[in-house]
């Protein structure tokens, strides 16, 4: 069991470095550089940046100096945020993103794996239809209708929410919506199927056989069954939901890396492009991998069946 | 002695996307303290559903359409899924074909024991506790204080359905269902529990219905014996009148089909020929008449009332009937069951 | 008395096989899913949007590319005023005053003769070549603080007479979805935008079929180190900056038909979610006997895979397949928006229902028709997945 | 000047010159003794905000606050700011500052040499500021040369003492107090500079020492920033806000419903759909011209363009008054490259003088422009080869794109297709000259003409047609070495030589519009975009 | 007999299965399903397979169609080792060998047709096509008691001696010499396991086929079944012919098993039954020793220590058991 962890450990290690090299390859194919402006910069300006970032030396040299970097946690400095690292506008961003990514990540448990249950316990009845229907919409609708809609309803129109910003509590509201929309209707539908087929298993019949209350037959017996493909979407879920979202932070305005994302390509700021692949890519990695360490939790024949 | 159970005129159909399946039609039959009551027949044939529905346990989409189920002079039938709930695991138990997939994999036999245990009976934790750890000895679990913190597949087949027994005895039920309680064991492992199922109806006068199809542990284990095919009681009776003397084609046809171990120079086996009906859409009249070597007209337009062979023995075969032709080893002309 | 029917039968009489009428796999299926309302709904819906693509832009004047200047930015519903026989006025948020016909026809632009910013009045003139017939507008209650009481936003004087309300609602007859910002009629580009937007749903679905099943049946299927390597790729796939790679195709591509690269665009990326769902499918599927039965036989891999695995998984395949649609349809959008598909004039759904975004307070319904068309025709895709989820599980074949 | 380029947002620039900005502060406004806060939107969230190595709007707007250059510029009128007085020599060519005896936020005394500290740090190549090729403009001798790696010793700025300011140009340059203004020219102070490299100081509060009417108090990277009043301002008694709390939302809907319900005071853009409405309802809404066009390139390489008459007529076929109408937001017409809003030497505006060069901005001409096509060979199109028009990733350049192509194929015939790439991208192919028609933009980054005629001179990094002309360009050249008649007459003949060989499809000269509550009065704009709240209050 | 070269010769088969080993444990975890047994099979004979649960019966016939890499040992098929072919060389064999599944229900993909359930293998072994396939597919059907008009009816539609008898067409459709069947009837209900053994030997009679007969019924397996053989734990404990097995028990496990049976019979007096104590040991790393010895009445210390091989003890009759001749009077 020691060395299947220590295994897909060094097998995430190598996949983060394959994704940092293919990452740094790509960016740099791309037509335009960090310096690309539509002022003609003076050749000499140009040397003394490119120099000043180490973006004269040969590409290997550069991504070997990057890989050494990256492997003392050192992104290196933003170029499209000048005199700020990368390390910091994480520092910065993540915190925000992920307060808003983990309401959300709770908002999608604690009301998409319900909703699942009761549409499955209700399968063909009217809830369950209007559950199913809803999920359809929220996967339907985008995220940036979602809260241009709640900005002016909410914000605008009521005054109930602030417009922008994570100031004040009430701050995060839309936010959480708008990124919850979509992973809520997948968890619910997700839920659903899986507590169907769950449901049909002799092993609830042998908990009402054993005259264990409803509640409990589901809220513990099914549920934890059920639980398996849920976790399988929720995690590598997490690892996206918490770095955040282009289009939500950017229509609320919030201070998150989310937008590092997008902005850092469009600005061709090469070291945070980096950054943020990297991290997302660890990130990623280490959900996967929480999920499989949480498969022997919730089913405890997972572990055994890991032999090879 | 009192009925412990009552079965009047069960019927219970599924409603399925094709049709209505039929899957028990209208059966009776009753049984006493300390019985041990075998139910045998065809694959499909209706047992399980007869067992669950006695326990209430019928899902969408299926349900009990008629028929009453009287148990310790109270009809239960009738009763809220919530009243139920209180009943079930506590005076009635359920053991279930499927040691493999019956238990939850995902909790350890004590969490699924204890739960269950302090569920009925006001107890503490530690005491349920040591209530199933009692239980699994008795079933037979080496080392039960160790081996209760397993999860279900770190068990072999054997200890599941054992554990599974335990569970179902913890409480020490007045009726025990048993739905095929051994055909996933091998030999040495079912001898051993049903050993523990006559000692528990001996000791204890618990009730205990075996649903099987060997006749073998039928033989071994029951005081009584009901025949069923294609939903529909066919035969009921002690076990010997059953054995030594069958009075319906397909108890006949049954009792044939099996290898005899004796016998050195093997024959051929005689099987029932065809297939069994379709519960969708059964024939008209008496279910085996499609496979029966005694078919008669009759037999394909009226299902046959019971015939009275003893006090204990009555079979539904219309050549019991005085108008039949004669068959040998059939007593022709018995009188109606009931009234 | 002897009952006759107590007569033996002879075993030719009864062939007691129940004959069933024996149908195929996709018969019974298809029986199945035509029992399934739900499911029937969803396809009447789905040939109806295919037919409202192909054959729609037939039926109006327009092309998806023909602007109509004057008519901007129009509404499908005009509150207009009554003011005479004939003649109705509209008045866009804008301030543009249009004639509309009694049947809810746009006649005209009014040309505004006098524009008075200081004290918000404009004046229009009803005929081209009469100027003596205009219009007065008056907004200035609209700009007063507070509103001051009024609860009217204008005023509008024809001939003498003023009109503070609205009196009459009116379908646009010519532009029955309204008009854009270029004046387009916003069915006829819904219309188009159909055709691209089911073109790329029906690409995704046969990316996720040919490529993610297909990827993930493999690797699901040899295990071991082929898994781990396979799965490795997703994510790397799935880490990889996707704008990164958009933009590096975009130059590569840039000569090629947008359809086209955004076809190379969905198949080189759209798969990974699928693929790794299937072969979580084919874990535990590979197992199952029949599979090994097959093997026993000497079925070729690629067989086995494609007639044995895959159609097991095909239900929760179906599902996801569905789910995944709406995030191909909004992943054209970006595409396109950044510069990697379909140019310009031409739309999709998800590019109309994009531009919209903008102006969604002021011009709710740019955004609402493409939208619902979208959210139809997702929920027509819903319905047939779940029902055809329904009608190949073979669980629910009993008897 | 160049930022509002390379945004990819939704707006354009729109154009009308009736809502002047308010200027005078009335100075009885904040009797009310509540703490004067204005809500501000920036807009981005800046790359730096280090005057030195800023190039970007945003920041400019940002730093116009923090900071004061030897002069303030306003609506076009130039103050003296940290320089009391100033004196041009008769030849023109050396300009002396007298300094006013003020501090930096710190305390500190705030002299000459911070001054010439700053403007070679700007030089230095090695400080890498991206505006440093604003020094070529300057005209300050060995100051472009600096910029290209030769020695700062012999730049020709002095400090002849504390307070005073030697500056010596090689050509006499009208614009140059004017341009002093520009936040690039604002003085930094050095050991606040060193202390945190990279220009990482002037986002530090603690580190951010600044000359200007406010101080940095606070930053959070994305989200905002808080500036307050500097005491050490040598003004100060005139500055009525306390605070400025300023957010980046880079969202104009967003930024506009929280106008709306009141969360700030002050926003630089609105969502282009509103803006119709916004002209004719709102007297908050305010539009300024901008100095800038917006064009399309013709690529001058390709044989597909070598017909002049070909450009003209395609110059002639397209409704730029129903482009502008469509865009709503009351852009100018153009039918030539300057932008209103310069004035030569006569004090004419140099928009009105040049005239529209037999050009219309409506279809009157359009007769001609079929005659001219078919002249050139292709009557009613035929003939002639479909061709790109390419425009970089925005709705609004979608747009105009859309509209220009649908004039072409309905007035002329021929038949386009458009295609749209990511901003860098585009750069990179309107560069190599990899396109057929494609679009340009360009705002003149000083006051003068040649800020934007001097584009299409051969050679110039920024010709995307690749236009080259003898006579242009030494007409161009001839206008650095002069001012007053001379110049202006050397530029209106370029303009000529341009607007005849039509290498370009000019479309409408830019606007800037920004949405400020009615309770803020006092605040300003320079010509080329700034805001200023160095004289804003709030009123109640 | 003894002289003719047999069918199927297994040699010392081993299969182990890698499991799951703690951290810091040195040697691998090893899951000894089947270690290291040896018998033959003769050409038209069957052989019957018993023991518990979980001892390792499905695992050698696995290994005997490939379905496992067998671990070591020597699978000779007519005088030819197949343990270690190539998926390729093997295709040859495949013709050969066939087996018929545990679970009538699992081992028919629902969603194929009859025909093409077992027209599957008639495409790869043969060259028949179309109508001549058509034909061979009715041929088989009714062969093994079907009706023709089924083919083109699903799985579903079948009941489950039916649908057994679907999977021996399907086995019997490429004309194999030795079919393995694992548990072939266990699933089925009594008055069907009938119909299907007595298909099995029909079909023997006809073709000549060679069955290994896998099954936990004892009953059945030896009505079946010529010779006998009882494994325990990966291990052969006792081979011989049935009726001799059934009568003549040697080994303690044999003995009990048999005494286990029951019999349906309410009449008969049940012999006195060997109810086994003690538990079965894990198959993970066993130890050196008899893999009975938890459980045997009879065990001696040299049964700890030394795993006893198997013997000729009586003509034609193998025991491994160090106490074999001291537990039975021979
Ligand atoms: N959930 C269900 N839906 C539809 N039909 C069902 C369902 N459960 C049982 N049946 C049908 O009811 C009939 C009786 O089934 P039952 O399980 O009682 O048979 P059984 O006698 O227990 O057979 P076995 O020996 O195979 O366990 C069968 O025909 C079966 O197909
Ligand atoms: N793929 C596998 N991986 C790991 N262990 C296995 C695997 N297959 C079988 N085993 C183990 O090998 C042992 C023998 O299993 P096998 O299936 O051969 O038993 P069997 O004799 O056929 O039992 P049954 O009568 O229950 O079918 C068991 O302990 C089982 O857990
Ligand atoms: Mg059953
Ligand atoms: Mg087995």
């Amino acid at each position: 069991m020691g060395s299947y962890y220590f295994n897909r450990f060094v097998s995430a290690v190598v996949t983060i470095v394959l994704i940092a090299t293919l990452t740094f390859v790509m960016m740099h194919s791309i037509p335009g550089g960090p310096f690309t402006r539509e002022r003609p910069v003076p050749d000499e300006i140009i040397r003394a940046l490119n120099e000043k970032y180490n973006l004269d030396a040969p590409l290997y040299v550069q991504y070997f100096d990057y890989m050494k970097g990256l492997f003392t946690f050192d992104l290196g400095p933003s170029y499209s945020k000048i005199g700020t690292t990368v390390n910091e506008l994480l520092a910065g961003g993540f915190p925000e993103s992920a307060k808003i990514g983990l309401m959300s990540t709770v908002l999608i448990i604690v009301l998409g794996i319900p909703l699942g249950i009761i549409s499955a316990l209700k399968q063909n009845k009217f809830i369950d239809y209007l559950v199913m229907f809803m999920a359809t919409l929220g996967v339907t609708v985008p995220s940036f209708v979602i809260a241009t809609l709640i900005i002016y309803f909410f914000a605008g129109k009521l005054g109930w929410l602030p417009t922008f910003g994570v100031s004040s509590p009430l701050g995060y509201v839309g936010p959480v919506i708008a990124l919850t929309g979509y992973s809520l209707s997948f968890v619910a539908r997700l839920t659903r199927s899986s507590m169907l087929e769950v449901l049909r298993q002799d092993y609830i019949r042998t908990a009402r056989a054993n005259g264990l209350k409803e509640f409990k037959v589901i809220g513990k017996h099914a549920v934890k069954n059920a639980l398996i493909p849920v976790v399988t979407y929720i995690g590598p879920m997490i690892a996206a939901i918490l770095t955040g979202s282009f289009v939500v932070e950017k229509i609320f305005a919030i201070p998150g890396m989310g937008r590092y994302f997008v902005e850092s390509v469009t600005n061709r700021d090469y070291t945070t492009i980096m950054g943020m692949t990297v991290f997302y890519a660890a990130f990623y990695v280490i959900m996967v991998l929480i999920v499989d360490i949480a498969y022997g939790f919730i089913d405890p024949r997972i572990r055994l069946g890991k032999g090879k | 002695m009192k009925n412990i159970l009552e079965v009047k005129n069960l019927s219970t159909s599924f409603f399925t996307h094709v049709g209505e399946v039929k899957a028990v039609r209208g059966n009776s039959f009753s049984m006493e303290k300390g019985d041990i009551l075998g139910i045998v027949g065809e694959s499909g044939s209706g047992k399980s559903v007869t067992a669950l529905s006695i326990m209430g346990l019928i899902d969408h989409p299926g349900k009990i359409i008629g028929g009453e189920v009287i148990f310790d002079g109270e009809v239960i039938s009738t009763k809220t899924e919530n009243q139920m709930s209180n009943l079930r695991g506590k005076e009635i138990s359920m053991i279930f074909q499927d040691p493999m997939t019956s238990l939850n994999p995902v909790f350890t036999i004590e969490n699924l024991m204890v739960e269950v245990i302090r569920r009925h009976q006001k107890v503490t934790k530690n005491e349920a506790r040591e209530i199933a750890i009692e239980k699994l000895r008795m079933v037979g679990i080496p080392e039960p204080e160790n081996r209760i913190k397993s999860y279900p597949h770190e068990f072999s087949g054997g200890m599941r359905q054992r554990a599974m027994i335990a569970t179902a005895l913890s409480c020490n039920p007045k009726l025990l269902i048993a739905d095929e309680p051994t055909t996933a064991l091998d030999v040495t492992i079912q001898a051993q529990i049903l050993d523990i199922l006559r000692e528990l109806s001996k000791e204890i006068e618990t009730s205990i219905i075996i649903i099987t199809h060997d006749l073998g542990v039928i033989a071994e284990t029951c005081s009584k014996l009901i025949v069923m095919y294609g939903g529909m009681i066919m035969e009921k009776g002690t076990v010997e009148e059953i054995f030594h003397s069958p009075q319906h084609p397909y108890t006949q046809g049954l009792m044939n089909s099996i290898p005899k171990m004796h016998q050195r120079n093997r024959g051929r086996l005689i099987p029932i020929p065809g297939s069994p009906p379709d519960l969708l859409n059964p024939p008209n009249g008496c279910p085996f008449s499609t496979r029966c070597p005694h078919v008669m007209k009759m037999c394909t337009e009226e299902m046959a009332p019971f015939y009275k062979l003893s006090n204990t023995h009555t079979s539904a075969c219309w050549l019991l009937h005085e108008d039949a032709p004669d068959v040998e080893g059939y007593k022709k002309g018995c009188d109606l069951d009931g009234k | 008395m002897r009952d006759e029917r107590f007569v033996f039968l002879d075993e030719k009489q009864l062939d007691n096989e129940i004959v069933r009428p024996s149908l195929t796999y996709w018969q019974d299926a298809w029986r199945r899913l035509k029992k399934h309302k739900l499911a029937m709904i969803g396809v009447v819906i789905i040939i109806f949007v295919i037919l409202f693509g192909v054959f729609g832009p037939y039926f109006t004047p327009y092309s998806y590319s023909d602007q109509s200047n004057d008519f901007r930015n129009l509404p499908p519903m005009l509150d207009v005023f009554n003011v005479d026989e004939g003649v109705n006025l509209y008045l866009s948020s804008d301030y543009n005053m249009f004639l509309v016909a009694d049947n809810g026809e746009m006649v005209r632009k009014l040309k505004i003769d006098k524009r008075d910013v200081i004290n918000k009045i404009y004046e229009y003139s009803l005929d081209a070549e009469n100027s003596d017939e205009v219009v007065i507008l008056d907004f200035s209650y609209n700009t007063l603080k507070d509103k001051q009481g009024y609860d009217y936003d204008y005023t509008i004087e024809y001939r003498g007479s003023v009109y503070q309300y609205s009196n009459e609602s009116k379908f646009n007859k010519s532009f029955p979805f309204g008009t854009d910002d270029l004046g387009r009629d916003i069915l006829t580009r819904v219309m188009y935008g159909a055709r691209i937007s089911l073109i790329i749903a029906f690409v995704a679905t046969f990316v996720n079929l040919f490529i993610g099943v297909i990827y993930g049946s493999i690797s699901g299927f040899e295990g071991g180190r082929v898994d781990n390597v396979m799965m490795r790729i997703v994510d790397i796939i799935n880490s990889i900056p996707l704008m990164l790679y958009v933009i590096l195709l975009m130059v590569w591509f840039r000569n090629s038909d947008g359809l086209t690269n955004i076809i190379i665009a969905l198949s080189s990326v759209y798969w990974v979610s699928m693929a790794r769902l299937v072969r979580g499918q084919m874990l535990s599927l590979k197992e199952q006997e029949f599979v090994l039965a097959a093997r026993v036989i000497g079925v070729p891999k690629y067989k086995i895979i494609l007639r044995h695995l895959i159609p097991n998984a095909i239900g929760p395949i179906i599902v996801s397949m569905t789910m995944m649609i709406p995030s191909a349809v909004f992943t054209e959008a970006f595409l396109s928006f950044i510069g990697l598909g379909v140019s310009a004039p031409q739309a999709s759904w998800g590019t109309l229902a994009n531009n919209a975004l903008s102006g969604l307070t002021t011009y709710p319904y740019q955004l609402f028709f493409p939208a619902m068309a979208i959210a139809i025709t997702i929920l027509a895709f819903n319905f047939l997945g779940d029902g055809l989820r329904d009608a190949l599980d073979p669980r629910l074949r009993k008897g | 000047a160049c930022g509002s380029e390379n945004t990819d947002t939704a707006t354009e620039p729109a154009a009308t010159t009736e809502a002047p900005a308010t200027t005078e502060a009335p100075a009885t406004t904040e009797a009310s003794g509540a703490e004067q806060v204005l809500k501000w939107n920036v807009g981005a969230d800046p790359k730096t905000i280090d005057p030195v190595l800023n190039g970007a709007s945003e920041a400019g707007d940002v730093i116009n606050q923090t900071f004061e250059g030897l002069t303030r510029e306003k609506s076009g009128i130039v103050y003296p700011g940290i320089a009391e007085s100033w004196e041009v020599s008769a030849d023109g060519m050396t300009v002396t500052f007298k300094l006013r005896e003020s501090t930096w936020s710190d305390g500190s005394p705030l002299t000459a040499h911070d001054f010439v500290y700053s403007w070679k740090r700007g030089m230095d190549p090695l400080t890498a500021s991206e505006y440093a090729w604003i020094w070529e403009y300057t005209n300050i001798v060995g100051a472009f040369e600096a910029v290209n790696g030769e020695s700062l010793d012999n730049v020709g700025v002095k400090a002849l003492d504390d307070y005073t300011l030697e500056v010596q140009l090689k050509t006499p340059t009208d614009y140059i107090v004017q341009l002093l203004s520009f936040y690039h020219f604002m003085p930094t102070k050095q050991s606040s500079v060193e202390a945190k490299a990279e220009g990482a100081w002037a986002k530090d509060p603690a580190l951010a020492v600044s000359n200007g009417p406010f101080v940095l108090t606070s930053y959070t990277i994305g989200e905002g920033l808080t500036l307050e009043k500097n005491p050490n301002y040598w003004n100060a008694e005139n500055v009525q806000l306390d605070r400025i709390d300023a957010v980046f939302i880079d969202e104009e809907s967003t930024a506009y419903q929280a106008y709306q319900s009141g969360e700030l005071h002050f926003i630089p853009g609105v969502p282009s759909a509103e803006i119709p409405r916004l002209i004719a309802e709102d007297p908050n809404f305010y539009v300024f011209p901008l100095l800038g066009t917006y064009y399309y390139n013709f690529n001058m390489e390709l044989e597909l363009w070598q017909d002049e008459r070909v450009r003209r007529a395609i110059n002639m076929a397209i409704d730029r008054e129903q482009i502008c109408e469509t865009l709503g937001a009351g852009q100018v017409p153009a039918a030539g490259f300057v932008p209103p809003g310069f004035l030569d030497h006569e004090g004419n505006d140099f928009f009105e003088v040049s005239g529209t060069y037999g050009l219309v901005t409506d279809l009157s001409q359009l007769e001609e422009a079929k005659a001219l096509l078919a002249e050139a060979g292709f009557p009613n199109g035929d003939g002639f080869p479909e061709f790109t028009i390419m425009y970089n990733t925005s709705e609004a350049h979608q747009m105009v794109a859309e509209m220009i192509q649908e004039m072409l194929k309905v007035n002329l015939g021929l038949e386009s297709s458009l295609e749209n790439q990511e901003w860098a991208v585009f750069q990179d192919t309107r560069k190599v000259g990899d396109y057929e028609l494609a679009r340009g933009g360009w705002l003149t980054d000083y006051m003068d003409p040649s800020g934007l005629l001097s584009i299409f001179t051969t050679g110039n990094a920024y010709n995307d047609p690749k236009f080259s002309n003898e006579e242009y360009d030494r007409l161009l050249s001839l206008s650095t070495q002069t001012g007053g008649a001379e110049h202006f007459e050397a530029l209106y003949a370029a303009q000529d030589i341009l607007m005849n060989e039509l290498p370009i499809v000019p479309v409408y000269h830019y606007l800037d519009f920004m949405l400020v509550s009615d309770n803020v009065v006092g605040w300003d704009r320079s010509v080329l975009g700034t805001v200023d709240f160095s004289g804003a209050s709030i009123m109640e | 007999m003894e002289n003719k070269r047999p069918l199927l010769e297994v040699r010392n088969l081993k299969k182990y299965f890698p499991v799951k080993t703690p951290m810091f444990q040195k040697e691998k975890n090893l899951l000894k399903a089947v270690d290291g047994i040896s018998f033959f099979i003769h050409k038209g004979e069957t052989f019957g397979l018993v023991g518990e649960s979980g001892c390792g019966k499905s695992t050698t016939g696995r290994c005997l169609v490939r379905l496992y890499e067998p671990s070591g040992g020597e699978i000779i098929y007519d005088g030819v080792d197949i343990a270690g072919l190539s998926e390729k060389e093997m295709l040859t064999y495949r013709k050969k060998i066939q087996m018929i599944f545990q679970d009538p229900y699992a081992s028919l993909n629902t969603r194929m047709t009859i025909s093409d359930i077992i027209g599957e293998g008639l495409e790869i072994h043969t060259d028949l096509r179309g109508a001549e396939k058509k034909e061979r597919i009715e041929y088989l059907l009714t062969t093994v008691g079907l009706k023709k008009e089924h083919a083109n009816r699903y799985p579903h539609e079948f009941s489950g001696g039916q649908r057994q008898r679907i999977g021996i067409a399907r086995a019997l459709a490429i004309e194999p010499e030795l079919i393995i069947c694992d548990e072939p009837i266990s699933a089925l209900d009594v008055s069907i396991q009938a119909q299907v053994v007595n298909m099995l030997e029909d079909l023997q009679k006809e073709l000549g086929l060679t069955y290994l007969f896998i099954a936990h019924d004892l009953s059945m397996v030896k009505h079946i079944s010529d010779r006998i053989g009882v494994m325990y734990l990966g291990n052969m404990m006792e081979v011989a012919g049935s009726d001799e097995l059934y009568e003549k028990p040697l080994h303690p496990y044999t003995k009990a098993l048999l005494s286990s049976i029951p019999i349906p019979d309410p009449g008969v007096q049940k012999q006195s039954r060997i109810i086994l104590q003690g538990d079965v040991k894990s198959p993970i790393n066993p130890k050196e020793g008899c893999r009975f010895n938890s459980r045997c009445q009879y065990c001696e210390p040299i049964c700890n220590e030394k795993t006893p091989v198997l013997e000729e003890v009586l003509p034609n009759h193998f025991v491994a058991c160090h106490r074999v001749r001291e537990i039975n009077t021979l």
